[in-house]
């Protein structure tokens, strides 16, 4: 395709791990869209949301720092990621970088421990957030061969991957903090029926959640209850953390508050693949849903 | 007027040809009415109605067009004729869309209509202006201080020569004696330069400017166009005659000895924001202890305002000065700890910047009322944000930002005898707010300090020498829409004595104030009146030969026209008269009247109404409506097609301050059945741009059940009633109710005499 | 140039709201000539669709109606309703100022009959209710209405409706062929008073204003108490038409925010114990909470504001709502914390008022480049370099209540005068 | 390493430890605009695990209760959802402070025991050791840092969400993930804690 766009990729820890269906099927539609990803050289873990508690602000940023300086030399082409704490973090420390000239001497200085620099401005990305400004919902539509008519999507967004970039001039200004369309758009786009469901950026306790879950299941329980309200075959979300806490906590809570609640929780990126007509398991890579999404997986050729 | 040519003119249009029969109204006009033309037409204010018109007046054969067709608050312009004097019937509005179409009764509502408008032109003439002798175009302003400075720069600036006048002997006021002010342009973060000095010598080179210092209004007497000032100063007084006056005499701190809580006077280190004002113009902030450059400092809002035991209002400017002062403290030395304790933080508007400012700068800003500040300065602050009382410690000086005090009394005069009844003639500050399924709840008694002083103007006027001021003591309008209706007509306040202000904004205040100035010169000029009825020539004419000396004209007119000269008799000064009529409607023996609007003419056109005999079942109920908001809603209750009781009259009237009892008394000996008033609110709270009509009027009415008494007629035939401009849904059943309680006394047995 | 004087003497106020109309009057009565542009089909502007005033709670249209008056009198003053500016030419003494007028497919044959109306049924929002309610595809814009003619709305035209809407007028009034009209108009002085729109309140997303009926702005609320609003006054739930018990006001509804208009609006404070009145007045038993950051009463307003307080049913909660959501019976319940009492609430109401700011007009609309500058939020300043031709004039120029909006207009009128030199 | 903290007030309202904020904590400087309207701890979705919550815990730093502040639940509790920082009408990105003053906490040794702080030590020793979180791994030792007892009971609890992972490959058997240079990125993160020492003693 001549107008594929070419970016470096960052997987990120998750896609070794409780995300890797995400990282799969991700791969899997990308070229698709139209988007080559070349994957992050040697890429490290960055930070998350606890990285400084024990490591130190700088030392946190320099391992942003050190993504940075490898996608330097990997080519100009811009970096993107589908994790939100990756997305946040590195574009975070991207953004900070650019405007902290201390900052940026600093993680110089640590990076030349390694050999590495990092001296220029590199647009750190989503790749919903490209798929939106880059790709366009056209192209989604165009790419879809197997409609997934009927099926009841509750599009979840959470947190990082709209907050706190998406409205900013850096973020792309893609989307909407509290009410985002995106996902939605993108259910829509591949046939699905995208329920009302006004808790799409609740928060699922995000890290808290795997500390402290007695703290925090009843955050995932509202994202529960609403999907069940609104009837939804199917909870989609693009956060790995999200697609983990939503679906593995399913248990707990039901013997916490009683409930029976067997939702699956996938990635808009598995949703697509299907309706891309790809292969369930290869590309949608729906064989690592804990809970089974049945309808989707009907649904995949 | 000499010869009078009435013409009645119905127009079938707007579905008033549905309603009523048009040739009836004809042939009524001619024909009962003897009027000599009288025309019907299917759209009397298109192109070729009008030209009918038109073509009379030019002939010369009518010079008082009688148009029977829609309200006079629309198509003013088409039925306005060069040399010929309108008269309007309303036939659409309050007959045609308000009753029941093809009924005797709106028929005969109808007639009465073209009746009572053939009535009024016969007892109406034009009004050809009084213009006063000797008129000077000069204006005068009190007060040398910015809003002074800058009134007078902008009266000069405007072509007119301008008399400066201040009472201390330098020019300046405050600002001058300031560092720096608020910033009033983007971005609005940082203080700005004072231009009080570039103001001062922008005057003083004025040649159109003339400022005397140590000087002071000993006497205010004349009108707008040529008022008579007595002027003192040390050495004497002098006469000065100016076309108008701008006030602008600003305002004092509030005494600070009087917050002996907040620790003034136990320690020198405790300052008000004025006397801080002063170090930092003068060498900057040193602690009169010990002369050391402070290096924590609180700020405690408030001090005096917000507190009914010192001013209950908001001084407004303490807030932003504060924060300008704290902005200060900081640039010089920005490792000061500087605090501001406040109650609610009010930088509205684009001041809203300023405070992100100060954020910025470092000061602190802390929620919670300033217990005590003790001679060692510890601020005890209950500390609402941390929901504990704090005292606060190691403080090097505490800055009291106290309130603003208007100067529309001079504190270095006697107090003035009498006049204490145009002080505070206000909403009542405590007064509460009606709430549903409460009927009336007690008003707490409020003590309305008459200001302490003397009179800054001292007029010479029967209704005494202050500047009407309201509850607070700010010399302010009462009107929300009117900012500078004044009850002194020429005469305009502006700046911190009109309400609490900034420098900026009694800037732009005092050009408010100049061009209500300029225009009280011009209309003299003119020998017209000035706001609300803007350009009206007529003017009320006494009849000396049967007045009898009551002063009930010279008591009751609301904006002090009228005085008495030495016989005793009512002298008019023309152009301090806003031509409301309150005088005529005073009158006991009817002999003040205006050319177009007068007693006989009303009464006239009461009489002209048919009243159907007693055996008919026809009530008759005499409506005087007030034209600024009765009369409006009526005409909405018409456009949105509401019914109106067809055994309603209504006459629009100036004001009720201007219905003159006799009209209701004329009304029951000549057969109507009930009289209604209908005027905007009284109180206090009054809406009545002429003061107090409707109040007046509801006075009046007390008299009148006695001559209902008299008449053997039950008082409850009389009624007053408040009707605002947005009652157009309820005025209709406000008189539904009313007639029906009229039905409950039965006829005027009076009808048929 | 420099001896000449100025070329035209004539005023021309742009915007035709209080300021603009006050600027107007005002300068007409000194014995200019002055010219007066509206946008919309009648004058007034915001304060046509207020239904009463803080603190004295009257009402507008009896201020206007005085105004009015004014401008019947007025030989020497001219108003051109539906008409904007298009571009301003020239310097002080001497501009050419390019008018357009949109269509308003009524012209001045109308004498407000409403028989156009009455042939009708289509219905398109209200925009005098601020989409509260529908109104006829020809209609008064409102009862108090300067100039009293109707307006035929766009939408229509085009529509068998339109030619319904013409055939029922007998005067000739209605012409579907308008095409509005540009015009030149030279003139000595422009007063800017292009006012202030409501800040949106779906751009505050965490307040749902869309996901109920029962959260309404400031502006709607204004006409939700009005007798000529879409309940003829009277306040109820908009979603069913229910009374309401518990009432929220939202302060800051999109002002003092960086994310929205960082600046104060000043007049929502008190425009919020305003609508506390307006609720009050009707029921017995409702309560009103008021959620505030700094409650704004300036200078004698102090007063209303305690008097109000003085009403045990109507509570301050300093506090800035976090958001809103709607409950199981559809009722927004606001969430956030209690500054004073460190409390987090969740607190159902029936009826919930964002008191959302102002927004200068001006941020969008077209604005002269010379002679003018714009801050940051789209107020408009006199230029420093100017040479004091084009003079702002209330909202337009920072955001101000009425009284204010009318001593800037005043002080205005005098600029311009001023500007265009003795009257000769 | 950061500044030394200052010591803790005498007098309420001594700026000394809000300023050390302001000039060390992450998004400090901005904290200065707070206008304390209580949107951020409105928008907090576990709000009611906190004691204080970001707006109070900001007034206590202008008071000076340093102590109070670190010892505060409510700098634990914070699930990065930058709700509070967008929504923040000041733009005070509470966010980054609360993570920061937590970080604060954990180098000031004001906590050592709480939940957070054995997750970071457990995040961090996987990210320092293989440059990638393993999320088996670090599970594993978070569980344990509370003993084996607890760790055994905590792991239990979760047993069958491991066995779900494992069975779906979201949780590999067998060697840890491993970037090549972990020499590399160990030598970096050393210099960047050199630079912080150095740094702090520099500002002290």
């Amino acid at each position: 395709m001549s107008d594929t766009k070419k970016f470096t990729y960052y997987p990120g820890c998750s896609s070794l791990g409780s995300g890797a269906h995400l990282d799969r099927s991700i791969r899997a539609i990308a070229p698709k869209l139209g988007v080559e990803l070349e994957e992050l050289e040697d890429w490290n873990c960055c930070g998350a949301s606890v990285g400084h508690i024990e490591g130190g602000q700088l030392a946190n940023t320099s391992l942003s720092g050190r993504n940075l300086a490898h996608a330097q030399q990997q080519g100009p082409q811009d970096i993107v990621t589908g994790c939100a704490a990756c997305y946040l973090n590195t574009h975070g420390a991207a953004e900070k970088i650019k405007s902290d000239v201390k900052l940026r001497e600093n993680v110089n200085e640590a990076l030349g421990a390694a050999g590495l620099k990092y001296d220029e401005d590199r647009r750190v990305r989503h790749v919903c957030e490209v798929i939106v400004n880059e790709v366009g919902l056209d192209k989604v539509r165009e790419a879809v061969t197997n409609p997934l008519d009927g099926l009841k999507v509750a599009g979840y967004v959470g947190c990082q991957t709209v907050r706190p970039f998406a409205e900013t001039e850096g973020g792309g200004e893609y989307d909407t903090f509290d009410d985002p369309q995106f996902l939605d758009d993108f259910i829509e786009a591949c046939g699905a029926e995208a329920v009302e469901y006004d808790v799409k950026t609740a928060c699922c306790g995000g890290s808290v959640s795997v500390m402290k879950p007695e703290k925090t299941l009843h955050l995932i329980k509202k994202i529960l209850d609403a999907a069940v309200e609104a009837d939804a075959d199917v909870i989609a979300t693009p956060c790995p953390l999200c697609q983990t806490n939503v679906e593995m906590y399913q248990d707990a809570i039901n013997k916490k508050f009683g409930t029976d609640f067997n939702i699956p929780v996938v990635f808009y990126s598995q949703i697509m693949a299907v309706a891309f007509g790809m292969d369930g398991k290869k590309d949608a890579a729906l064989d690592q849903n804990i809970i089974k999404a049945t309808k989707l997986e009907a649904a995949a050729k | 007027m000499t010869d009078r040519k009435p013409g009645v003119y119905i127009c079938k249009g707007c579905g008033i040809g549905e309603a009523v029969d048009t040739g009836a109204l004809e042939a009524l006009a001619s024909g009962d009415l003897k009027v000599p033309v009288g025309k019907q037409h299917d759209f009397l204010c298109g192109a070729e109605g009008v030209a009918t018109i038109e073509k009379d007046v030019a002939d010369g054969l009518v010079n008082q067009p009688i148009i029977a067709a829609c309200s006079q608050r629309v198509m003013t312009d088409q039925f306005n004729f060069d040399g010929a004097q309108t008269v309007r019937a309303n036939l659409r509005e309050w007959v045609a869309w308000a009753m029941p179409a093809g009924e005797e009764d709106t028929q005969m509502a109808a007639a009465d209509q073209v009746r009572m408008g053939v009535a009024q032109a016969s007892k109406m003439d034009v009004p050809e202006a009084r213009v006063e002798e000797g008129l000077n175009t000069r204006i005068l302003v009190v007060g040398g201080g910015s809003t002074g400075l800058n009134a007078a720069l902008e009266a000069a600036a405007t072509g007119h020569d301008v008399l400066l006048i201040e009472k201390t002997g330098k020019l300046g006021g405050w600002g001058a004696q300031w560092s720096k002010r608020m910033p009033h342009r983007p971005p609005y973060r940082d203080p700005q330069d004072n231009n009080v000095s570039s103001l001062i010598e922008a005057v003083q080179g004025n040649s159109a400017i003339t400022v005397m210092t140590d000087t002071t209004v000993a006497e205010t007497d004349g009108m707008p166009g040529r008022f008579n000032v007595k002027l003192a100063n040390g050495s004497g007084e002098k006469q000065e005659t100016v076309g108008a006056i701008v006030v602008a005499t600003g305002w004092r701190p509030y005494d600070a000895t009087k917050l002996g809580h907040l620790g003034y006077g136990a320690s020198p280190d405790v300052v008000t924001g004025v006397e801080l004002e002063g170090m930092l113009a003068n060498g900057g902030v040193k602690r009169k202890s010990d002369g050391a450059v402070p290096r924590t400092v609180a700020f405690a809002l408030c001090a005096g305002s917000r507190d009914p035991e010192h001013l209950p209002y908001c001084s407004s400017v303490c807030c932003g000065s504060s924060i300008k002062q704290a902005l200060q403290i900081v640039e010089a030395d920005p490792e000061a700890m500087v605090y501001i304790i406040f109650q609610e933080l009010r930088t509205p508007g684009t001041a809203e910047e300023f405070y992100r400012q100060a954020q910025e700068a470092g000061v602190i800003f802390m929620k919670g009322k300033v217990k005590s500040v003790g001679a060692d300065l510890t601020v005890t602050v209950d500390d609402e944000l941390l929901g504990q009382e704090i005292p606060m410690t190691g403080l090097d000086m505490v800055v009291l930002a106290t309130g603003r005090v208007p100067k529309a009394t001079d504190p270095d005069k006697p107090a003035a005898e009498g006049g204490e009844e145009q002080l505070a003639n206000d909403i009542n500050p405590v007064a509460p707010i009606a709430r549903a399924g409460e009927a009336e709840i007690a008003t707490p008694a409020w003590s309305e300090a008459v200001p302490e002083g003397g009179p800054i103007l001292n007029l010479q006027y029967r209704q005494g020498p202050h500047l009407p001021m309201l509850a607070d003591g700010f010399a302010d309008s009462h009107f929300i829409c009117f900012p500078y209706e004044t009850r002194r007509t020429g005469i305009y306040t502006c700046g911190p004595v009109r309400r609490p202000m900034d420098m900026a904004e009694s800037a732009e205040d005092a050009a408010g104030a100049v061009l209500k100035a300029v225009q009280a010169i011009r209309s003299a000029q003119g020998g017209m009146s000035l706001h609300p009825r803007v350009g009206d020539l007529s003017f009320p004419k006494f009849g000396l030969d049967i007045c009898t000396k009551c002063r009930r004209c010279t008591v009751e007119c609301p904006f002090g026209a009228i005085d008495e000269n030495e016989e005793g008799f009512p002298e008019l000064n023309a152009t301090r008269c806003r031509r409301c009529g309150t005088c005529m409607g005073a009158c006991p023996v009817r002999t003040i009247s205006f050319d177009n609007y007068n007693v006989q003419m009303v009464s006239e056109m009461i009489s002209a109404v048919e009243i159907p005999d007693e055996f008919s079942e026809k009530y008759r109920i005499l409506i005087l409506a007030c034209e600024n908001d009765a009369a409006p809603a009526l005409d909405m209750a018409g456009i949105n097609r509401h019914s109106l009781n067809a055994e309603i009259r209504l006459i629009p009237v100036r004001c009720l301050g201007s219905v003159n009892m006799l009209w209701i008394s004329d009304a029951f000996q000549r057969g109507y059945d009930g009289a209604m008033l209908m005027g905007c609110r009284s109180g206090d709270d009054y809406q009545c741009h002429f003061v107090k009509g409707s109040g007046i009027a509801e006075e009046r009415m007390a008299n009148v059940g006695q001559t209902l008494q008299s008449l053997m007629l039950e008082e409850g035939r009389v009624r007053s009633v408040e009707v605002s401009i947005a009652d157009s849904a309820k005025v209709g059943k406000m008189i539904d109710e009313f007639v029906e309680e009229i039905r409950g006394y039965g006829m005027n047995p009076f009808k048929g005499f | 140039m420099a001896n000449q004087g100025p070329k035209s003497q004539t005023i021309l106020v742009v915007g035709g709201g209080i300021a603009g109309v006050t600027a107007a009057i005002e300068a007409a009565e000194t014995g200019y000539d002055v010219i007066l542009l509206e946008r919309g089909p009648a004058l007034g502007g915001r304060v046509a669709q207020l239904n009463r005033y803080f603190p004295k709670l009257c009402h507008p249209t009896c201020g206007l109606e005085i105004n009015f008056q004014r401008i019947r009198k007025l030989k020497n003053l001219r108003v051109v309703t539906m008409a904007s500016v298009a571009g301003v030419k020239g310097e002080k003494g001497d501009y050419t100022v390019s008018v357009s007028v949109s269509p308003r497919y009524v012209n001045a044959n109308c004498t407000a009959c409403g028989a156009c109306a009455e042939a009708t049924d289509m219905e398109v929002d209200s925009p005098f209710n601020y989409g509260l309610s529908k109104t006829k595809a020809a209609y008064l814009p409102h009862e108090h209405a300067f100039p009293m003619r109707y307006v035929v709305a766009p939408s229509a035209i085009g529509t068998p409706e339109a030619d319904k809407i013409k055939a029922a007028c007998k005067y000739d009034a209605v012409d579907l062929e308008d095409k509005g009209e540009d015009f030149e108009v030279n003139c000595g002085a422009v007063i800017w008073a292009t006012g202030w729109e409501p800040y949106d309140p779906e751009k505050l997303e965490s307040y749902n204003y869309n996901l109920s009926a029962d959260i309404v702005s400031n502006v709607q609320m204004e006409r939700l108490a009005n007798h000529d609003g879409p309940t003829g006054g009277k306040i109820v739930r908009p979603s069913n038409g229910e009374p309401v018990k518990k009432v929220a006001m939202i302060q800051c509804a999109g002002s003092r925010d960086l994310n929205h208009l960082p600046y104060c609006s000043r007049i929502c404070c008190l425009g919020s114990l305003k609508h506390a009145v307006y609720v009050r007045e009707q029921y017995e038993d409702a309560q009103v909470d008021i959620y505030y950051i700094d409650l704004r009463a300036h200078d004698k307003l102090e007063a209303f504001y305690q008097r109000v307080a003085a009403d045990p049913q109507v509570n301050f909660v300093k506090s800035k709502p976090a958001s809103i959501r709607i409950d199981e019976e559809g009722r927004p319940v606001l969430c956030g914390e209690n500054t004073i009492t460190r409390e987090l609430y969740e607190a159902p109401y029936d009826l919930v008022v964002l008191a959302t700011g102002m927004k200068p007009a001006a941020s969008e609309g077209y604005v002269p480049d010379i002679a003018m500058e714009q801050d940051e939020y789209g107020f408009l300043v006199p230029s420093v370099e100017g040479d004091g031709g084009i003079i702002p004039a209330g909202v337009a120029s920072g955001p101000l209540d009425v009284s204010m909006s009318v001593q800037s207009a005043t002080a205005a009128a005098l600029k311009a005068i001023q500007a265009v030199g003795p009257k000769s | 390493m950061t500044v030394a903290l200052p010591e803790q007030a005498t007098r309420k309202y001594d700026l000394g430890f809000a300023r050390w904020v302001r000039d060390n904590v992450n998004g400090g400087a901005k904290m200065s605009m707070c206008m304390q309207c209580g949107m951020c701890s409105g928008s907090c979705p576990i709000g009611t695990e906190m004691d204080q919550g970001p707006r109070k815990l900001f007034m206590m730093i202008r008071a000076g209760m340093k102590d109070e502040v670190f010892n505060s639940s409510t700098i634990w509790n914070c699930t990065s959802c930058y709700n509070c920082t967008v929504r923040c009408p000041r733009g005070v990105p509470v966010t980054y402070i609360i993570q920061d003053l937590a970080a604060k906490a954990v180098e000031f040794g004001y906590v050592k025991k709480v939940e957070n702080a054995r997750f970071a030590k457990a995040f961090w020793w996987s990210a320092k050791t293989f440059g990638r979180t393993d999320e088996r791994l670090m599970t594993a030792k978070y569980y344990f840092s509370f003993g084996l007892v607890e760790g055994m009971k905590r792991g239990l609890a979760n047993l069958k969400i491991a066995i779900g992972m494992v069975r779906t490959k979201r949780m590999h058997i067998g060697m840890p993930h491993k970037i090549k240079d972990t020499k590399g990125l160990q030598a970096i993160l050393a210099k960047a804690a050199e630079i912080d020492a150095r740094e702090s003693k520099g500002g002290a």
